[in-house]
């Protein structure tokens, strides 16, 4: 078997002993939005208008708890370090895995979004936009946050620091996504705003897992 | 070749074949009207779609505003000096916003009039949204709204 | 041998020992240059027949603004160099630059908000370029904390550094953000290469005041360089003997 | 099966850590055959060398090459086996074995039977002693070639009838050309080793 396969493999064992990493952002982000008519009021019209951003926002969120950790139990049990001795580039390693946690962790999260959306009366347009807007904008949040998991797996103090610092970089995809869903609810044309957004993707998953074997490196290099 | 060096090959050439769709998305995304933005022209001749938000951006032409003594309704015509768009809006005007003055409005076309949901002004004198001067280089009227305004 | 003048740059010693110098006549030149800026653009630049007098705040704004976002692009420079050569002063420079840059794009975002007041009616408005400051304010804060969270200062530098040249990828968009989202904030109204849309005597101060806080921005990143090398070479035989000897 | 000659060359490297300086203009050369013990007190750098010359920490002086390639392009022919557990616990000792290498499913099984893990092969590790997770990092050994072994307190939780078998292993890895460098508190009886001390270099 290849490294790649392996590794797919090795991820999807992982999540069968713990499907509870899988299952709790999920929760998390339907929670979320049953908390958004209780915070508000429970008007379908308002409810509408706003429950897409509401639900983008949301799976934002979840993605981030999510993908916080993605690093960290490989990096304390040593796992990690063993990558720099099979026989790949470690950045090519990072793609894989980061890969493998878009398909088996991320995807379920874009996935329940209907039903979000049925909760908060989203029209069925709207829906399929932020559908759409969600499959092709959660690479780069992948990559980006997967990037903040790696930088602070050595730090014992890091906290939440690696979805703090990696925020600020999300601003472009998410102003671009409100623009479609914006157009969507118009009835305009999406289609030049998702390129953008897909440009966006494409290039975080191109050079952003360099930058994550940087920073593995880095702290494999200052650990013990 | 040895694997090694053709892993490392294999990779650039990915990286490169990544940047290159990334530039070609880009490159659809920028030859599509991106901002929704059109000039007064453009909606006469029927060029922008209708019952969408859209943005229409030029002079406020002069001698066309039309304030309701009553309420904040007020009407005006927007122009890039060769085709003029009656524009309807309800609310507080920016307190730059005069006869002459560059405007970007943001709006739907409703039966032949435009009917704003807001109105930008832009404060410097010179300044015009970058989207406005190309709309007036584009009918070849810059120089003479730059003499108007000088007048 | 014309390599030189820039391994030099390798040795903490030979900076230290210069800087001071260096520091020296950048406080004086930022005293002077500021102080007639401000006085000339506060007291004697006419008033603007739009904005009245609220718009004199554009003599701490403008410049203040212009170095946040300078001193990030002089924070990645610093971050390659890092990088390519390996030079620990670059990651010193990184440290003092991003509490510098923080610094200075709160009060471009504290100036802003003063300025939108009286023109906008409202503090803030969540205009691209408010927002890309805002943001860009973020990004220092990051770099800030990502280095507070190492103990070793190496690793603590790299992991900076791949997060400032990740962030340099926000640079641009807050460059063109103004022409992305066309929107209330006016554009620059001083560009290098274009006659400036101000009158001479409103711009001169401004240019005057501009340079000055450039001067300012370097007068404390070499005061708090030269501190962090003193504190990272502890060890260092000449550090003991400048301690020992004071 | 022979491992071609290898030989790691160490020459002139220094290391400082926390502002402690842990080795000064070390040079060591090792061929095939050979057995390195890495001695010293605690906090010597011991573990920092093992993991300096596998190419997990950086070189900050010197030059470390293996048969005259620098030291990053040979990281394949390298096992290094650190004294963080190296296993996932979630898993069980097959999968764990199965993701390091590419060996066929029998190869490992016999891996396993070797370090004393017969019928374990698919209880998850978190349900094993700390011995047992030791003995299934250690099982690599018996699966993977590579001619360079780096192993930083192997014996530890080990019991005696493992640390023979352990022993053996070695000897017969380097009968046929490889090379071990290890550190440990217990000096094992059945290897004959060189040893290299590190200590105060101040």
């Amino acid at each position: 078997m290849s490294i790649e396969k392996r590794m797919l493999v090795r991820e999807l064992k992982l999540i069968a002993a713990r499907p509870g990493d899988i299952f709790k952002p999920m929760w998390f982000t339907l929670l979320v939005i049953s908390m958004v008519p209780l915070a508000l009021a429970p008007d379908s019209q308002l409810l509408a208008e706003i429950g897409s951003a509401m639900i983008w926002v949301a799976t934002l969120l979840a993605l981030l708890l999510n993908t916080e950790h993605l690093f960290q139990s490989d990096f304390s049990d040593g796992v990690l370090e063993q990558w720099l001795f099979l026989d790949r580039p470690l950045a090519w390693l990072v793609g894989v895995k980061l890969i493998a946690h878009w398909l088996f962790n991320v995807l379920p999260l874009i996935l329940i979004t209907p039903v979000a959306g049925l909760m908060l009366s989203v029209s069925t347009e709207v829906l399929l936009a932020l559908f759409i807007t969600l499959l092709v904008a959660t690479p780069a949040l992948t990559c980006f946050s997967g990037l903040g998991a790696a930088l602070t797996l050595g730090s014992s103090r890091s906290g939440i620091l690696g979805v703090l610092v990696m925020m600020p970089l999300f601003v472009p995809v998410v102003i671009l996504a409100a623009g479609v869903l914006i157009r969507a609810t118009d009835g305009s044309d999406t289609l030049p705003l998702l390129a953008l957004l897909g440009a966006f993707s494409v290039i975080a998953a191109t050079l952003v897992p360099v930058a994550v074997s940087a920073a593995i490196r880095l702290n494999i290099g200052g650990s013990n | 070749m040895n694997p090694k060096r053709k892993q490392r090959l294999f990779i650039i050439l990915g990286m490169v074949s990544g940047l290159g769709i990334a530039v070609g998305l880009v490159m659809y995304a920028l030859s599509q009207n991106i901002n929704l933005f059109f000039t007064p022209t453009q909606i006469v001749k029927g060029e922008a779609p209708s019952a969408q938000m859209i943005r229409v951006g030029g002079m406020v032409a002069d001698g066309t505003v039309d304030r309701d003594p009553q309420s904040l309704r007020v009407a005006f015509e927007v122009t890039d000096f060769d085709h003029n768009v009656r524009v309807s809006y309800e609310g507080i005007l920016p307190d730059l916003f005069r006869e002459g003055q560059g405007v970007v409005v943001q709006g739907r076309i409703n039966e032949g009039q435009f009917v704003a949901s807001e109105v930008l002004a832009k404060h410097d004198e010179n300044y015009m949204p970058p989207e406005v001067t190309e709309a007036l280089r584009q009918s070849g009227k810059l120089d003479q709204m730059i003499g108007v305004q000088k007048q | 041998m014309g390599w030189r003048w820039f391994h030099q740059w390798g040795s903490p010693r030979w900076f230290y020992e210069r800087a001071r110098r260096w520091q020296l006549v950048c406080g004086w030149l930022a005293l002077i240059l500021l102080t007639l800026g401000s006085l000339w653009g506060l007291g004697f630049a006419p008033v603007d027949y739009q904005q009245g007098n609220s718009y004199r705040i554009i003599y701490l704004h403008v410049p203040v603004a212009f170095l946040a976002q300078a001193l990030y692009a002089a924070m990645a420079v610093c971050a390659i160099v890092l990088f390519v050569w390996k030079m620990k002063l670059a990651d010193v420079a990184m440290q003092s630059i991003a509490v510098a840059g923080f610094a200075f794009t709160a009060l471009s975002l504290i100036s802003g908000a003063v300025w939108g007041k009286p023109t906008w009616g409202t503090y803030w408005v969540w205009d691209a370029r408010l927002t890309s400051m805002l943001i860009l304010a973020f990004l220092y804060l990051g770099a800030i904390g990502l280095r507070a969270a190492f103990q070793d200062p190496d690793q603590a530098g790299k992991a900076c550094g791949i997060l400032i040249l990740v962030g340099v990828v926000n640079l641009p968009i807050i460059k063109y953000s103004v022409e992305w989202w066309n929107t209330l904030h006016q554009p620059a109204s001083l560009k290098l290469t274009e006659k400036p849309t101000m009158p001479a005597s409103m711009w001169i101060p401004l240019l005057i005041n501009i340079l000055g806080y450039y001067i300012a921005a370097a007068y404390l990143v070499l005061g708090s360089m030269r501190a962090t090398v003193l504190e990272r070479e502890r060890r260092a035989i000449w550090v003991r003997e400048l301690v020992n000897g004071a | 099966m022979i491992f071609a000659p290898v030989k790691i060359e160490i020459s002139a490297l220094s290391c400082e850590r926390d502002d402690r300086l842990l080795f000064n203009n070390l040079s060591v050369a090792l061929e095939s055959g050979q057995i390195l013990r890495v001695a010293g007190p605690n906090g010597a750098g011991k573990t920092t060398l093992l993991r300096t010359v596998a190419g997990l920490f950086g070189i900050q002086d010197g030059v470390i090459q293996v048969n005259q390639l620098p030291l990053q392009e040979c990281l394949d022919q390298i096992i290094y086996i650190g004294h963080k557990p190296q296993v996932t616990k979630d898993l069980t000792v097959l999968d764990n074995l199965k993701f390091l290498t590419d060996a066929d499913e029998a190869c490992l099984q016999k891996a396993l039977d070797n370090v004393g893990l017969k019928g374990y092969h698919d209880s998850l590790v978190k349900e094993l002693s700390q011995g047992q997770g030791r003995r299934c990092a250690l099982a690599r050994l018996w699966c993977v070639e590579a001619p360079i072994w780096i192993l930083d307190e192997p014996y530890t939780a080990l019991d005696v009838g493992m640390a023979k078998t352990l022993d053996a292993r070695i000897n017969e890895h380097v009968a046929v050309g490889g090379i071990c460098l290890f550190t440990t508190h217990q000096p094992p009886q059945q290897l004959d080793y060189q040893i290299l001390e590190l200590g105060d270099v101040d």
